[in-house]
């Protein structure tokens, strides 16, 4: 029961800021967190980095290895992403094998690399038909300060971004950085009280209904969008979080992910 | 088959379509016994069939709400159900369709009338064909109806995508394994969007014409759904009244 | 409690009605509920059936392709035979992994299958010791009507009549029909109160104690049995059960599986 | 082994026994410690133990049942039992058989009884050779009377098979491997039969002739199970005179 | 709570005996119950032994058969020991993949095999990299009456003594038996009190609070040691533990396993 | 790497360290803000950050003490925190490193404070370079008491090890991979040892002289720890005067 008063008083106190145009944090509607991304952070993987964005905390770690290709694609090479809510990071994480969360979350960030083809696959062909390079992403969550989506998207392309194939290590000659050809970013957006705020916060995460990512590339042109949540979002609201997501994306790769 | 070297022709797709229209559409309401609810929907090549039971006793007990109901989404496809055997049980892909179905449903369905209880969709895939997701949504809005769930509105399903530049409504297996860009939604008729998934490349500008296309596609939809529900209970009526 | 009553009175009422030598849905105690059966009803699969039988109500599927040989039979095809209990098919059926029901039917129609030698597994050799046909029967129950086993002894028989091996698709030569040389019927028995009854409905099968299977071939000889359940069986019951199982068989073979 | 000529030769089986002979059988009754009732059992090649705990707390709690024990019957073989090392853990085998296995002995036991509670059979093959599962009801039948389950008889078990078109009692692991049919069942001195399966090819005469056949194999068994228990309960009572 | 009460009682009992320089079955403190080994006891098994150590119980097959090297040493053979604690051993076990207690014991025993080298695993190589043999040591607990260590510990070594490899069955030359060089030996102590006492029994072992298991050699080095459970040690007690059961271990080498 | 020719040379190891070096130690106290108490560790090359919840509600109930605290432990490596790939989730040796972990904390945490409630300590090893199960051990020890929990003292641990005929203290990666012993320990500091495990070949001399290094080197330990909680909540307080 205080759970749900807790709730509920954590309902009214954003709502009411809410109303006066105000976050709990001080920031504006449409403002991200402070943003930290340390890339080269373990140095047992081919890629990796670190992202602070508020209290939320994760490592990426990019690991990669040859394998055989799929046999519908046999001169591609094969991305397979992965994300964990581990215990370590919130009291209301669990052990065990994945949930459905967790599983969202991980394939909303593989699809962001992957339909943005960010990756040139082709080139992560060693002998088509037999073997390529096997890219593994996977991302660990440390701390839940809400909006995991977005630092995940943000920790995945910088770890990648920074990565190195292994070519000498499995003697097919130089190591080479991972093809990249796009930076994809993602953004969410929730919903309170028809208001569109940006970056939500573990608290405004967990008062809204609903939360709408868009992943745009460097062209501004979108490569992924999942709604997620149970409350519906109108036409306009759609469009008006399409159209802020695109800038801020902007804003955000050149700010953090440009070299 | 072969990527196709062009996917539409003078504007015609490769299975006839013009590029705005949806694939035939089928439907069988109350096809189950057991069930509460249930239908039969065929979409295209798409077989799909939904069954919903409840409000009932929710088990585990710590899953139960104690305000409102908890709702339960199973999207599954037969193992025969597509071109290669699809080893049985659920996958990362089931589990992930299974909640944004789920979510697609949660914002018409009076929840908070059924305390403690739980109403359970199931969807069974019979026959893939690009759409699976959207067909079992539309199905399982038809088969909560049929239950007597207490519902705002039924919700509607449909993607856009893009196919040589082009974008077309309800895409079919091809135009999925070679086209530009998929992007399923789900609608409630007043044309709230319930369900929103993009993949692939969309301008700015392609996906708010989009989203426009599909929403007439979830509407086109939406009239199939009340014609069914409404051929249904008119028998029944007509039952009772020769009885 | 309430179930244990209404189980209590269900008893009570087929009892009574049994007592008067009738049924619930007024058949005689020999005789089937309606039958029927579609066959080619997925077009994705290489074999496919529907079957209803009273209210009962599920689809077999017929895939197949190439695999490896078991070592031990080098120059044999393989056949798998699967069902599941999903819960959309009853309020008593849960998610998760087969339970011990499931696997008992799917065994019981993969042993009809197989030890009636229906299909002759020689056949499926492509190259003896390298690459044979592989046959996955999926039995997909949709409602439960009560006897699940004849419907999926059916549906798996009509199911695979109509296969053909997709030997163009994996490249080794003409499509041609899966080589069956029998068809194999199984018939379902329960007790009540001494009485046998032939393809028990959900409530009469829920009530029974004990259920026999009796499968029987084209030349009237027995290929396989099964007893489930807690009661016991006299030699009489169980010889008068194959008597009538095998005439039986005879024929919903000829009014439904013969082309 | 390949495949014999002949594996009846003058009315002989390979092994030396007639048709209608079972293979040797030793019976140790009680041999653990921990379990309330217990029994060792070879048949032939077979190897397996049975142990019996209970009536006990039943976990979960909702497994319970308020007028009656539940009986639990786990079958496993160990992985060391078989010529190719098996996995260990239950497979769909095991699970098949653990069913039929507890469903031949329910019949017999007294659950009424004992309300709420669990009644636990655990059936080890340590090493197997065609047959097992008879093996274990019959061992499993004696570790119930040795925990002082009320029953109404014990349960024997014993197979019936075709070998070189001739009715077999008790398959060994070639008959079973090379055979035309096999026919396991379980039953009560009074004849009521509690486990019946078959496989393979029979007409209905052989089956007839067969199913009689097992019974009298059954009641050989019946016999040396009664003499097992007999021989453990006189040496206890014996120890306490001798005290 | 009755068996809270129980367990107190228990407690004093074993207690009281200590103090008065006793234990509940007459041993003295570095006294092991009675130990019988038999071999050969599973004639499928390429090795077997059943162990009975006072009221303890239980049955070491070992399977052989041919496979892959791992990658990391193509020229040596692979060991896997398996331990399960099946619930017909013991009225707390639970049907299930094994849990901790299991793995830690199966683990142990492995080492102990392992680390002490007892097994030449590079005369279990046949082909480099390719086939090597695979030693399967399954330790099937069939009674629980406490040190269920130091009986399979015993039972490993015995079976392994007696094990072949069965080159013949698969066609790579005579039968020969498995390369031992040295019989590793565990002993295990618990402390209750202040006062060591080696072989627990079931009672001993569930009041005390922590155990250790030193395993020796042949020269009476040590080759693995496991400190388990919630209380710890000091030095001198460890350095007492250790120079027992040295002196144990050459002990029950001599009676039991010396050929 | 192929096994260096030596791996001690005039004394010194290859990584520049006399026999009795620990590897450099960092330690952050407080670094996560959903923990109630967490701490990273670097060891050497080894990554490791720890994290606790609780006391808190035990889930499911029937684990719950009536008279103490449930202390839980999971030891867990990052799938990229190693050469080749791991598949996520536990295996075999962490849920061994778990139990052993684990039962190396409880003599120091008084439990019976808090009866029918769970402490929770997560252990997450980011990068391994030999030496995490001590790394982790270090690690949980100082989050345990950065989340307030009452502790008779901390806990530290070091392995020791054979290398060329040389005991050294805290095996690195190759040490471990081409060493000849390999024993890690944990220790109050008073002496009590928690954990002890040994692989590997030690004479009896070896093993007491090892035993003592180790104890050594846990000492040190020790003394990090202490300044590293005394740093941060002399800190706070500072930070407390300044407000």
């Amino acid at each position: 029961m205080s759970n749900e008063i807790m709730s509920e008083l954590r309902k009214d106190y954003i709502y009411n800021l809410m109303i006066k145009g105000e976050r709990e944090d001080g920031r504006k509607f449409d403002e991200y967190r402070e943003i930290t991304i340390d890339t080269n952070v373990i140095e047992k993987a081919e890629g990796s980095a670190r992202v602070k964005l508020g209290d939320t905390h994760l490592v990426v770690g990019v690991k990669i290895q040859t394998g055989t290709p799929f046999p519908d694609t046999p001169d591609q090479g094969v991305i397979i992403t992965n994300l964990e809510l581990i215990p370590l990071a919130s009291p209301v994480f669990e052990s065990g094998p994945p949930r459905e969360d967790a599983i969202e979350l991980a394939r909303v960030v593989d699809r962001g690399i992957r339909e943005s083809e960010s990756i040139d696959l082709s080139k992560l062909c060693i002998t088509p038909g037999e073997k390529v390079w096997m890219v593994f992403i996977d991302v660990h969550v440390l701390d839940d300060g809400g909006n995991i989506m977005d630092a995940a998207s943000l920790g995945a392309i910088a770890a990648l971004m920074t990565a190195k194939l292994p070519a000498q290590r499995f003697g097919v000659g130089e190591d080479t950085p991972v093809p990249m050809r796009d930076v994809p970013v993602a953004v969410t957006a929730v919903e309170i009280g028809g208001t569109i705020m940006l970056d939500p916060s573990l608290n405004e995460q967990s008062i809204a209904g609903t939360k709408l990512t868009v992943i745009s590339n460097q062209d501004g042109g979108l490569s992924g969008m999942q709604k997620s949540g149970v409350l519906p979002l109108t036409t306009e609201q759609i469009n008006y979080i399409v159209d802020i997501s695109i800038e801020k994306a902007k804003e955000l790769r050149e700010k953090f992910l440009e070299i | 088959m072969v990527k196709p070297e062009k996917l539409i022709e003078n504007g015609i797709r490769l299975d006839g379509r013009k590029p705005d229209e949806i694939r035939p559409i089928k439907i069988k309401v109350g096809v189950l016994n057991r069930a509460d609810g249930s239908c039969y929907f065929e979409f295209g090549g798409n077989k799909v069939i939904a069954a919903v039971y409840g409000p009932r006793e929710v088990h585990p007990r710590h899953m139960q709400k104690s305000n409102s109901a908890v709702v339960r989404y199973r999207y599954n496809m037969a193992s025969f159900s597509v071109e290669d055997r699809k080893r049985p049980g659920p996958d990362r892909r089931s589990i992930e369709v299974s909640k944004v179905s789920r979510e697609a449903l949660e914002p018409v369905i009076f929840q908070e009338y059924f305390p403690r209880s739980a109403i359970d969709i199931f969807v069974e895939v019979l026959q893939a064909d690009a759409g699976t997701r959207t067909a079992g949504i539309n199905a399982a809005s038809i088969a909560l109806a049929d239950a007597g769930i207490p519902m705002k509105s039924l919700v509607s399903a449909c993607a856009v995508g893009k196919v040589d530049d082009t974008l077309v409504l309800d895409l079919n297996k091809d135009e999925d394994n070679y086209g530009q860009a998929d992007m399923p939604i789900a609608m409630t008729p007043d044309g709230n969007i319930t369900l929103l998934q993009m993949d692939g490349h969309l301008t700015r500008e392609e996906f708010k014409e989009g989203l426009e296309m599909a929403k007439k596609g979830c509407l086109m939809i939406a009239e199939m759904q009340r014609a069914a529900l409404l051929e249904k209970y008119s028998s029944l009526i007509e039952g009772e009244v020769n009885e």
